[in-house]
């Protein structure tokens, strides 16, 4: 490579590594504001925060086009976002209004977005697998070439559906990436006490299928090795496990203390802060700090505009309930 | 010109003459393709539209159900068969967690346009895990279509009609009447999902069941006749959505009821049935609803133990003359 | 002297006591031990019990579903804690195709005394995959035993029933309800399966429900007593067995009903209640049996929305008064 | 080891032998006269024979104690007869006679013998496994050293509840022998259409477990290679996932015509019949064929008298069914 043609290349992972910035701070600051309007008693319900885990989202958006597919469990804003869900639909489902994008009928575990593929925000650990795998069944019965990203929890290893859902994905050559987002704990319960097995990326070998396993803190690392399994899906049709290591900064959801984790465990992950790493790349690619403080306007009046949306959105009527169950 | 046909064959016209009108569509199952159906029903399917439309599955109904689940979402109209709808259970959740809340949790902006279907109902000896009328689980949960077939002419229609609508469905075959011939018109036809039927006309009694025991009805209904009652046979056809309306009609007319149902008693459909006849009919009722179940206890194997659990002619006839007052 | 406790401290009491009475008695489930429970109900027991007798599952509710029956098979008395019933549609098929069958399929050779319990019932704002009243479900299964306390002294009383019987039990717990308090008497007791209870005593017309519905219906009650209707509140407090013969001695007695469920309408235990009463009863009923259920519908996340498909008080009262033609 | 010793040795292991071949034979005579029962419509219902497996039932019996479990599929009979359970209940049970073993009431699938610790007789494909891990919990939960050895076929390994139970095991070490009898089909599907990796012990890698596969023909291997795993399981309190590579003569079930194999497919496996070889080594050890005749004519009697005894065995009056449905 020539010297002109790397500067080129520099300068182009520069604005995706700035714009993967501003939506790995959107999805922070969302969730931030997310967590405000829960105290007001705003939201209601479980609320899972996807602090901490960014870079993983938003990584995996980046390794896919717009008309592949994301589905995932509860734990689902970030993704949601990273998929191009707008703080507006987003704030508003939480607040269970009809601007959500679910319109307020699904709430914080059940976001939805046809235009932008994002197939759920599901609320029972594994069961989407299958899901997954029926969305990649449909990809390779047209042809089409659209992958699906699956993401699911540690928790979710151990559960049938997710064997179920690997065993035919494996069987039939699907086109599905199942990334599990291992961020050691399942609730209070660490890895250690519900895996025999610590590798999560080793069931991959009951099944024959291809596999990875890295840290899920730097969001180049995270989009270019998803980027490969999502090759693999595209062209090969076939699906790859991979164990993306993470942590959540916060509780399981709102109701959870966090008293199974050392204050100090925390802070040493704290220190690996996607955020961090990536302004990192951003200030070595001679970002000024005057850049940030624009973004973190951007972002803070994004989300400001997204809270006040969901405040005025009103509220579907209860009689439009019936219609929302069946299609006619 | 009508034609006769057993009843799995009937099955298999909806879903071939489906097939060949929506590339869309696929049936996936256990033994669906090279083994040609574990009851022949899809026998041949394989040979006409080949691997990618006829899929065998490993023994994984929850997986394969959720398969069928996500490819609907995205735009495919998959036929899940179920070996027998006793198996499905270890996909209950998909069903009812999953199949079933998509419109709802998605605002309405993904549809699942899934058929489940199989063979259900009491089996010849098949013990406690193998013979069982499961629909009452199914009706119960809002997001589902349920519908039970009682002739080869209502199961064609209906299955057309189910692969076609746009909400998950269960379709429950009787699995014991495969090999029962029947009549059905030629061409193309389909039935309306939530209409029910009078399989017989009668001023005396209404008789309200589905699947297998329309026909055990119509046996009980000769019986009667032959007696000098005249008994009404009707079938709902499909449990959800319930053709109340038609149900309440006839017992107006006919101020009797008895509810015949394979399944147990306890919440049975009969039972939701009942509740909306005597509230309907509170009136014009001469006598309480009543019910024929199958017994309130797992099924055994012996072949005359089995039976004594089962609703049959016998027990139809004595329930109605007791609701008569004739006994 | 009685004492006041929240429902949580109930359930925990009746799990303590009979752990400390019968040391093959466990109690398993996700975050039961070291989180001390979802829901706080285990809290303090991984302390007193240790690790061998208070384990914190993996997410796999048919893979500890299965060895609470397993176990239960050869001899322990296992507690099986489902984090709510809304993930035990994942254990279906350990519930009705084993646990309930084990029994009868081994000639009687084995039993399987094993209580699944935990928090069911809709929830606040936890949408539809989390929010469900499903004992309609398992109360259609014979081979099982279905339990839902309305009270603290019911809970602790009835809990220890089940952990002693011999068969599989489904105990569910309103979610909602865990920080509610209530007086218990103190000491040893149980309260006997299968045996109902006047919440109570009134002429003008019966309530029926269970569970959350108890309270929903004494608030209704007062509210008709401030215009002079006398309703009775009876507590089926176990669904099955089903304790017919109080239902019916009051609504004998009054001879209206309002059935109260929490759950979707259609196949209820409300119908099979209401199919009960009106066989029953068909001379003693001044108006049809009614019933007020969740509208038939998933659960919808907002808290307005979803309070709007729920039975409360103001509904109670409004269909009492159509009932007494008051309307 | 001195001549004399071995000498002793030999004597020993030809007398046990001699027994497994009887319980062999047995087995495969009873299985004749059932399909010769089903045929002349006296036993109904689903009946799936064990003919040409029986190597791996009495192989795994050998290798276990009295108290010890044994659980298992549909396909029953002989296991329930190497476990000890008499050719009169079994006869009876597919009579659907209240002399069987089950009181007639679960016919064929359903077999249970509780002095015998045999837990059954499961319909549902893969659903016993969790209940097999319950088994060995308790075991466990009281120190009693009991074992159970948990048999399911090819067609249970992508099962949900397979995975559970077997991370379960693995992750509490629950002394529980996996017997997986890899038939090569389940029903008509041969095991490339239905895994996507053919050696079902491979599955062991993904929990940790310890693991071992092997042909199932000769007895003495099959038992002395189960007896290290539950050497494992009794001494150490930890699983093992056993493949079993093994054929059955006949269709699935009786209404299988088994169009799906070749007949030479079928003749081959059936020059590896286990009554051979265990013949061969009884041969070896100078067994004359006398006494081979001898046995035949007191297993043709036993079966005989078996089948005479569930023709005149009562069915159990309809009346007393309730009762069984639930414990008073
Ligand atoms: C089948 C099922 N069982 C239990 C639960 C309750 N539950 C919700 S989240 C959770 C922990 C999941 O942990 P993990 O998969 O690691 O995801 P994370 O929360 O860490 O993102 C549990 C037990 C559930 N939702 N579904
Ligand atoms: C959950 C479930 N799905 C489907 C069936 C129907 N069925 C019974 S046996 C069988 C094949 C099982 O094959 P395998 O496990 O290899 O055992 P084998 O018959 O070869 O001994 C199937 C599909 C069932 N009993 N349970
Ligand atoms: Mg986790
Ligand atoms: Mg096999």
């Amino acid at each position: 490579m020539s010297r002109i043609e790397r500067e080129v290349l520099e300068a182009q992972e520069k604005t995706k590594v700035l714009e993967y910035y501003r939506q790995m701070l959107a999805i922070r600051r969302l969730e931030e504001a997310s967590a405000k309007a829960y105290s007001q008693q705003k939201i209601g319900g479980f609320l899972h925060l996807y602090i901490g885990q960014e870079a993983v989202a938003v990584g995996a958006a980046a390794a896919l086009k717009q008309e592949d597919y994301i589905i995932t469990s509860y734990r689902d804003h970030g993704q949601a976002y990273a998929k191009g869900m707008s703080a507006r639909a987003i704030m508003a489902e939480l607040f269970g209004k009809e601007g959500g994008c679910s319109k307020g009928l699904g709430g914080s575990m059940h976001f939805f977005d046809a235009p932008n593929n994002f197939l759920g925000g599901w609320g029972i650990v594994g069961a989407h697998l299958p899901i997954a795998a029926g969305v990649g069944y449909a990809s390779k019965y047209r042809g089409d070439g659209r992958v699906c990203i699956c993401f699911f929890g540690d928790g979710a290893v151990s559960q049938g559906a997710t064997h179920e859902a690997m065993s035919l994905a494996a069987l039939w050559k699907l086109p599905v990436v199942f990334i599990c987002e291992n961020n050691l704990y399942s609730m209070g319960t660490p890895l250690s006490r519900s895996l025999s097995v610590l590798d999560v990326s080793q069931k991959a070998l009951a099944y024959g299928m291809a596999r990875d396993r890295f840290d899920g803190f730097d969001v180049l690392r995270v989009r270019d090795r998803i980027a490969e399994a999502v090759k693999r899906a595209r062209f090969q049709s076939e699906p790859t496990l991979i164990e993306i290591l993470c942590y959540r900064f916060r509780g399981h959801s709102m109701s959870d203390p966090g008293l199974y984790r050392t204050k100090e465990e925390v802070e040493e992950f704290k220190k690996r802060d996607c955020l961090t790493i990536a302004r990192g790349y951003l200030e070595k690619w001679g970002v000024p700090t005057g850049e940030f403080d624009k973004m973190e306007e951007s972002v803070k009046a994004e989300i400001e505009d997204a809270v006040k949306f969901a405040d005025e959105s009103p509220v579907l009527p209860a009689d439009q309930l019936e219609q929302f169950n069946y299609v006619e | 010109m009508p034609r006769t046909v057993q009843l799995r064959e009937a099955i298999r016209e909806a879903m071939t003459e489906e097939m060949e009108r929506d590339e869309n569509i696929f049936l996936m199952g256990e033994e669906v393709g090279y083994y040609n159906g574990a009851y022949k029903v899809s026998q041949g399917m394989l040979q006409r539209f080949g691997e990618k439309r006829i899929i065998d599955s490993p023994i994984t109904e929850a997986g394969f159900a959720g398969i069928g689940i996500g490819a609907a979402m995205v735009g495919l109209r998959p036929i899940i068969e179920f070996m027998t709808w006793n198996f499905s259970l270890v996909a209950a959740d998909q069903l009812i967690n999953h199949a079933a809340k998509i419109r709802q949790m998605s605002g309405g902006q993904y549809k699942c346009p899934v058929t489940f279907r199989g063979p259900g109902g009491p089996a010849n000896q098949l013990a406690a895990q193998h013979s069982q009328a499961l629909e009452a689980l199914w009706t119960h949960i809002p997001g589902l279509k349920v519908i039970t077939p009682g002739t080869c002419k209502d199961a064609k229609g209906l299955l057309k009609s189910a692969i076609r609508d746009d909400n998950p469905i269960v379709f429950i075959e009787s699995e014991v009447m495969y090999g029962d011939s029947g009549e059905i018109p030629d061409g193309e036809y389909t039935i309306p999902i939530g209409v029910g039927d009078i399989k017989r006309p009668g001023k005396d009694i209404t008789l309200i069941g589905w699947s297998k025991m329309v026909k055990v009805m119509l046996k009980a209904a000769e019986q009667l006749a032959a007696e000098g009652i005249d008994a009404e046979v009707v079938d709902p056809r499909t449990l959800r959505p319930l053709d109340e309306e038609l149900l309440v009609q006839s017992v107006k007319k006919t101020g009797r009821c008895v509810i015949v149902e394979e399944g147990w008693p306890m919440n049975g459909v009969g039972a939701e049935i009942a509740y909306r006849l005597q509230r309907r009919c509170f009136d014009d009722l001469d006598h309480p609803v009543e019910r024929l179940t199958s017994m309130d206890v797992s099924a055994p194997y012996h072949r005359q133990v089995e039976a004594s659990i089962r609703p049959d002619p016998d027990k139809i006839v004595a329930l109605v003359k007791k609701v008569l007052y004739l006994d």
